[in-house]
């Protein structure tokens, strides 16, 4: 959908923000552009919507050459949302969504209608949609940047580190609505962020990018885990690698049946760890029936543990069983446990194909959940 | 005392200024006399003659120049801001004494004498006379046919009258001309701006009448025309010293005395010519006619 | 001291000093006419200039520099100059009005011109470049988004100006025209203190009302949304 | 001579003006700094203590020369009246400032010294003051034009500075005088603003060098 | 060393920002309050060097009530870090760590000398000790805000969010230092954060705080993640909570021996993975001889993974063999290859003692590693 050809920015102050960069972002997904402070993320972005115009080289959408529009018109086409919003202070949130489609002509009750459409869409209420930007909590002026993006409804948004001046808790929400709302509306986002976790979380594809401008690798979530083009990258991606990556791998392991108590039953001393469940099969909790015995108590109980569902990824059937006091993580369908697994049940799982490192190849075909992804895995770049 | 002040410089060049706080000048400085002036040119080029002429008599002398009207600068002689003044007889008495009526010079300076506050006094007063008196430009006076006060009568409904803020409310102002000639003027236009304004203001026609003195030199140059004043309501105004007696002595009054002797009418309105139409540092032309006496 | 504040009260409170031609009432609408008209020219100049300098950010330096040297002009001597210019070539009421005028405007120019500039700059740069980025032509940001921005600067040096005005238009009395400084200048050249006492207050209160009313006008047209009492949640 | 105008009129007046108008100056600030300090760190008294030092402002200056006397029991040509008005303006003026300065000491810094145990008194002096020198220049330098210029409307009571060129050149029908003094307080505007300038920048030796060496 | 006994702060317009809190803050080692925005912690430190004086309650350091000494002697006692280090932009560095001493009264020398050692101690040089603040950048910064804490040589330093400003690599770097200038120094810190990240990583023992100035857990990071009280903490820990409780748990896993190859040297194929090193042992990568066989070239190599060390946690032990591509990671020791350990191997080394859920509570005796946890475990608190 985005195409960049040799496409180079350099300030006037003699700063190569940009270098010498081709990447094709695919339509569909979200595509993540991630890298150090300074690295010319911003830079790339804003060529995308002709905020930043290049030196050299050539930008287009759908192939037409982006500088085919006036630069108001093409602006007006796609979605730009910035971190702290850069909402309008004067405007309320109505009128701040409002904006793109009145830049664009329609008249006010049609603007008004799809204004309060993507209001609601970002999950704000009708009574938020009349108040100022000052009115709102941080999370909540990040949200009706996205609406104000979405407006117009553009097939295309860009995205600035819309989520870092926000705090953790409401980052990862805005981070499922964003996701959410790119399935829903099967737009191409593309989204700058320098928290490269963010980028594994939120990216259909990932470029990841290097002081100076260069493109260090452009690849999947899964890819860039399991195959660092170099160490660079190896060391932006950051510790815990292996591990992450099974986060991108699913395997099929199925869950041994658990024997299962409830409270108020009688445990016998010697039978291990026991699981509690209520009557309905929905897991309470743990209790040690090492060295005890005797009718179960509540306050016996010991913390469940995480608890997987039967198709979550292998990251969370391990994390299931190492948090188990028991050892063996809780599985559960709809509320109610179908059984246990063990570290070696997950990584045996695993290892029925080939082996555990090469989980993210293997697993390639089977990320990039929606939006089909046209050109991943390596492109036309500088990678090395 | 002014030795204090760092500003205060010394006497003789032209108009420097002395303390800010010097209270009683006269005692504390063994001698040191603050000469003031009104806020027009003629009075501050008497108060530079003044100036100069104690200055030759090895007296310290300050200058305070264009205080204001007489109201502001006798404030300035009775709380010791300023120990003399270039004064008008006529305008003293007036001032002094309201319900005055008589005119003639000496009359008046009796009059004006016996009013004087406690600690002031009058020395000699010279020939030069200066009075108030009512102008109109030559057409004004040609198309009404008006030559003194008395013909306006008739037309002054319609006619604006202009001069300082003061001539409003003094008793040979605006009430005189009422009282006296029966003239009740369509408006009055105060002019705070000095006479010049006041000048420029009847050439210009935004006022009709004007009230200058007679010494003006825009008179002659601009061709006015000064209004008789029949029933004397502009008393007799020679010049004249008005002093602080705690600042008297031998040598400033025989320097003011010479100075009044010298002073005349004809040389005083040259003066002024050289001053207001010329152009001329009124300190330098008052140095000319000391050096001269 | 005593005397004169309880002359000022008799003053103040007397009713004939409130009606007629020269009474405070008729001085003060002569006070305020004046004023506004000032404050409208300068508005008509500094407005603009401020919102070009703040828009395109050029001549920034001078306009800094220049307006501080305009500040440090004295009021008097353009007065005196400007009549002296003025008087000879032109007739009637506007021989005094215009002079008057040259200074007041020349006063309120400064502040109103710094606040508009200001107001600009002030705009949240992140809301700046929202506003390119979704498309608005350079016209449309300044339009719709800086000028409601600077709104409230604009108005505070507005508000500054015009405080200025009033308590300097009453040198106009000086080349005789009315307003309030006229119990002033007549005061003071007759000596009359409870008369310059009780103008002086006129002024002073004139000024505070005026200010009022701007601070109202303020709170009209600037957006809620950028009033600080707006960020209680 | 310059424009009619001996050269060391012009310097007396000159120096008359600097003094009528600097003396103020200072005096006002010593004053604004413990009212400024007053309004930022008393959050019931900041708003009347601005709103009340700035209405001062709105006295005519011509006023305030002729009934000071009264007020004070000075002479009616002292310059003491002027220099208190002067002061009032100045204080009128600066008291915004020396708030808004104090209340531009970034939080964290002021905890930062009150944490470190410095006495209330004494972080004010030690911290305080020194950060809120930028804004209170600034005020100052505003103050200090405002002042030049004001002082010249004091020719009309009488006491001499370089206003009394423009009533003398007025009187006289001469522009020389008047554009002297004009050109004259323009350049005293500039030369005290000039040297606030100056005098900050030496007292703020942190703001200069910002880049990282 | 501290203790709060039953504290309450309630501010002037009602918020109780601390409710009922009793904690008792062991001497030595670094104790971390950490909890979502506005749950308390700020009030709650503040409240140490009466920066806030409680509502209710009692606090003692070492059993003196705090309210003995004047408020300005007690502070100069205490050091003092918070976020942007809060320096005296107009005081050099070298005027801004000798703030405390000169304030204790102590000549210009002395105080002088002091500050330098400080500065030494924080790694600054005495070229940056010369400079303002704002010349250096933000994490040499918050280094000088540690000098200063630290130059009169204070038995207890509060830290209040010190590393919250500057980027995840400068700040990997502090926290680095700053346990190093506990260790050394002997010191006490109390440290606020609200990355449950950093204060699992730092802590000693880490008090949980939640909405409201509640205690929510005071243990040790392992207790943390292995029981968190309640539901709050154990959300509040995060995901792969049994995944971290592994990098407290140290196993003894004998790494296997790994046959490996040079650049240039044979490979069979049909041989599987085989370690590439170079002369000296150090490892360069893998090279898949599953199906290929010949010379080994540098352009064949597939990365290493992560590599580990065998007195590593299990944590990174598990990492390096996930994270390699033939799923055995290399351990390394002295910059040499050692051997390498399966998925199997770390497990399995775990589960020797009972299971890996209870990792957490046996390794509790190991952790702690320096200044004696007096209290740890859950305290008198309003912990559930
Ligand atoms: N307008 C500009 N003029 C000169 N240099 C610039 C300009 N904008 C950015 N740069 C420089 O270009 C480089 C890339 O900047 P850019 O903003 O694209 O980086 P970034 O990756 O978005 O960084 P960050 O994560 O800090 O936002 C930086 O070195 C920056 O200093
Ligand atoms: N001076 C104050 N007056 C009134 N309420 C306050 C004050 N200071 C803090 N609070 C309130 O007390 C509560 C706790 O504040 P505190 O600063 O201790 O939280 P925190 O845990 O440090 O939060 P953060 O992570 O945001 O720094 C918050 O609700 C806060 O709004
Ligand atoms: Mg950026
Ligand atoms: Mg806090």
């Amino acid at each position: 959908m985005i195409r960049f050809e040799h496409v180079t920015k350099r300030y006037p102050d003699g700063t190569v923000a940009v270098d010498d960069l081709s990447l094709a972002v695919p339509r569909g997904g979200i595509t993540v552009l991630v890298g150090p402070s300074g690295c010319g993320k911003t830079t790339t972005l804003r060529m995308v919507n002709r905020m930043v115009e290049p030196t050299e080289g050539r930008i287009t959408i759908d192939d037409d050459d982006i500088t085919a529009r006036p630069a108001a018109e093409l602006r007006r086409s796609i979605g730009y949302v910035i971190q702290h919003a850069g909402l309008f202070p004067h405007r309320t949130v109505l009128a701040n969504v409002m904006t793109v489609p009145r830049l664009l002509g329609w008249d006010r009750p049609r603007a008004r209608t799809a204004a309060m459409e993507a209001i609601e869409k970002v999950g704000l209420t009708a009574d938020q949609a009349r108040r100022y930007p000052a009115q709102l909590s941080g999370g909540q002026q990040q949200r009706v940047g996205v609406a104000r993006a979405l407006a117009s409804g553009p097939d295309l948004v860009l995205m600035d580190e819309p989520f870092s001046a926000v705090d953790p808790l409401v980052r990862a929400d805005l981070q499922q609505e964003v996701r959410r709302l790119q399935r829903d509306l099967g737009i191409t986002v593309v989204l700058v962020t320098h928290d490269i976790d963010e980028a594994l979380t939120l990216g259909d594809s990932v470029a990841v990018m290097r002081q100076g401008g260069h493109l260090a690798q452009f690849a999947t979530p899964a890819d860039l885990l399991a195959e660092p083009a170099d160490d660079f990258v190896a060391s932006f991606v950051g510790k815990d690698r292996g591990y992450r990556a099974l986060g991108f791998a699913d395997v099929r392991v199925t869950p041994r049946a658990e024997r299962s108590v409830q409270v108020g039953e009688q445990v016998r001393a010697g039978s291990g760890w026991v699981l509690v469940t209520d009557g309905s099969g929905m897991p309470l909790g743990w209790v040690d029936g090492t060295g005890w015995g005797g009718p179960v108590r509540e306050d016996r109980l010991h913390r469940l543990g995480a608890v997987a569902s039967p198709d979550d990824s292998a990251r969370a059937l391990l994390d299931a069983a190492l948090s188990s006091p028991s050892g063996r993580g809780v599985v559960v369908a709809d509320g109610r446990v179908v059984g246990t697994v063990t570290t070696q049940d997950v990584l045996g799982g695993l290892d029925r194909r080939h082996s555990v490192g090469s989980v993210g190849k293997d697993a390639e075909h089977t990320v990039g959940s929606v939006g089909v992804v046209e050109e991943s895995g390596r492109v036309e770049g500088d990678a090395p | 005392g002014s030795g204090d002040d760092p500003l205060a410089t010394d006497a003789g060049s032209p108009t420097e200024d002395g303390t800010a706080t010097s209270g009683g000048t006269g005692e504390g400085e063994g001698g040191e006399v603050i000469v003031g002036s009104a806020n027009f040119p003629e009075n501050v080029l008497l108060a530079e003659i003044y100036a100069a002429a104690l200055s030759d008599a090895g007296v310290e002398v300050t200058t305070r120049l264009n205080i204001g009207s007489r109201e502001a600068y006798m404030a300035g002689l009775d709380d010791g801001s300023i120990d003399l003044i270039p004064e008008y007889t006529g305008g003293l008495a007036t001032y002094l004494n309201p319900e005055i009526t008589v005119t003639s010079s000496e009359e008046v300076l009796a009059d004006a004498q016996e009013n004087l506050p406690e600690g002031l006094q009058l020395l000699e007063i010279s020939d030069a006379e200066d009075k108030d008196s009512l102008v109109v430009t030559q057409e004004t006076a040609d198309e009404l046919g008006v030559a003194s006060i008395a013909d306006l009568e008739p037309h002054a409904g319609d006619l604006v009258l202009g001069g300082p803020p003061e001539f409003e409310s003094r008793p040979n102002g605006v009430d005189g001309l009422q009282e006296v000639y029966g003239l009740e003027f369509a408006e009055f236009r105060s002019l705070a701006a000095g006479s010049n304004l006041t000048v420029q203001a009847l050439r210009n026609g935004q006022v009709d009448v004007a009230n200058i003195f007679s010494t003006d030199p825009a008179i002659e140059e601009n061709s006015f025309v000064v209004l008789e004043d029949p029933e004397s309501l502009f008393a007799a105004q020679n010049v004249v010293p008005l002093i602080s007696s705690d600042v008297v002595n031998p040598a400033v009054e025989d320097a003011l005395n010479a100075v009044s002797a010298a002073l005349t009418t004809e040389n005083l309105t040259a003066m002024m010519v050289e001053v207001v139409s010329e152009g001329q540092d009124p300190a330098a032309v008052a140095r000319t006619f000391v050096d001269g006496i | 001291m005593n005397q004169t504040v309880l002359m000022t009260w008799e003053w103040l409170t007397d009713p004939a000093n409130w009606q007629g031609r020269g009474g405070i009432l008729a001085q003060s609408l002569e006070h305020l006419r004046l004023s506004f008209v000032a404050l409208l020219v300068a508005a008509l100049i500094a407005v603009p200039t401020g919102l070009w300098v703040g828009h395109t950010g050029r001549l920034r330096w001078a306009a800094v520099n220049l307006t501080g040297a305009v500040r440090a002009i004295p009021s008097l001597g353009v007065l005196f100059v400007a009549v002296l210019l003025l008087l000879p070539r032109l007739r009637g009421e506007l021989a005094f009005e215009l002079p008057a005028l040259i200074v007041l405007v020349a006063l309120a120019v400064p502040p109103i011109l710094s606040g508009t500039y200001a107001g600009v700059d002030a705009t949240d740069p992140a809301a700046r470049d929202a506003a390119r980025g979704v498309g608005m032509t350079g016209g449309q940001v300044l339009r719709q988004v800086e000028i409601p921005g600077a709104l409230p600067l604009i108005m505070s040096g507005l508000r500054s100006a015009m405080l200025q005005i009033i308590g300097t238009a009453t040198i106009a009395a000086i080349v005789g025209l009315g307003g309030l400084g006229r119990f002033l200048i007549d005061g003071q050249a007759s000596r009359q203190y409870d008369q310059m006492a009780g103008g002086a207050i006129a002024v002073a209160a004139l000024a505070l009302l005026v200010d009022q009313a701007l601070a109202l006008l303020q709170r009209v047209v600037v957006s809620p949304g950028l009033s600080s009492a707006a960020r209680v949640r | 001579m310059i424009g009619g105008v001996a050269w060391s009129t012009l310097g007396d007046l000159t120096l008359r003006h600097l003094y009528l108008a600097g003396l103020p100056l200072l005096i006002g600030l010593v004053l604004s700094v413990p009212l400024g300090w007053l309004a930022a760190r008393v959050r019931w008294l900041g708003p009347p203590l601005i709103a009340g030092t700035g209405l001062m402002y709105t006295i005519p200056s011509l006023a305030l020369f002729i009934l000071l006397p009264l007020v004070l029991g000075t002479q009616v040509l002292s310059d003491v009246n002027v220099l208190v008005a002067m002061v009032i303006y100045t204080v009128a003026l600066l008291t915004r400032s020396v708030a808004d300065g104090f209340a531009s000491v970034p939080a964290p810094v002021r905890q930062a010294a009150t944490a470190m145990g410095y006495g209330e008194l004494r972080r004010v002096g030690a911290v305080d003051l020194p950060l809120a020198i930028p804004v209170i220049a600034a005020g100052l330098r505003v103050a200090a034009v405002s002042n030049v210029s004001i002082v010249s409307i004091a020719a009309l009571i009488g006491v001499s500075q370089l206003g009394q060129l423009f009533t003398d050149g007025f009187n006289r029908n001469a522009m020389g005088p008047i554009l002297v003094g004009i050109v004259a307080c323009v350049a005293l505007a500039v030369a005290l603003d000039a040297l606030i300038v100056l005098v900050a920048t030496l007292l703020t030796p942190w703001s200069r060098r910002r880049v990282p060496a």
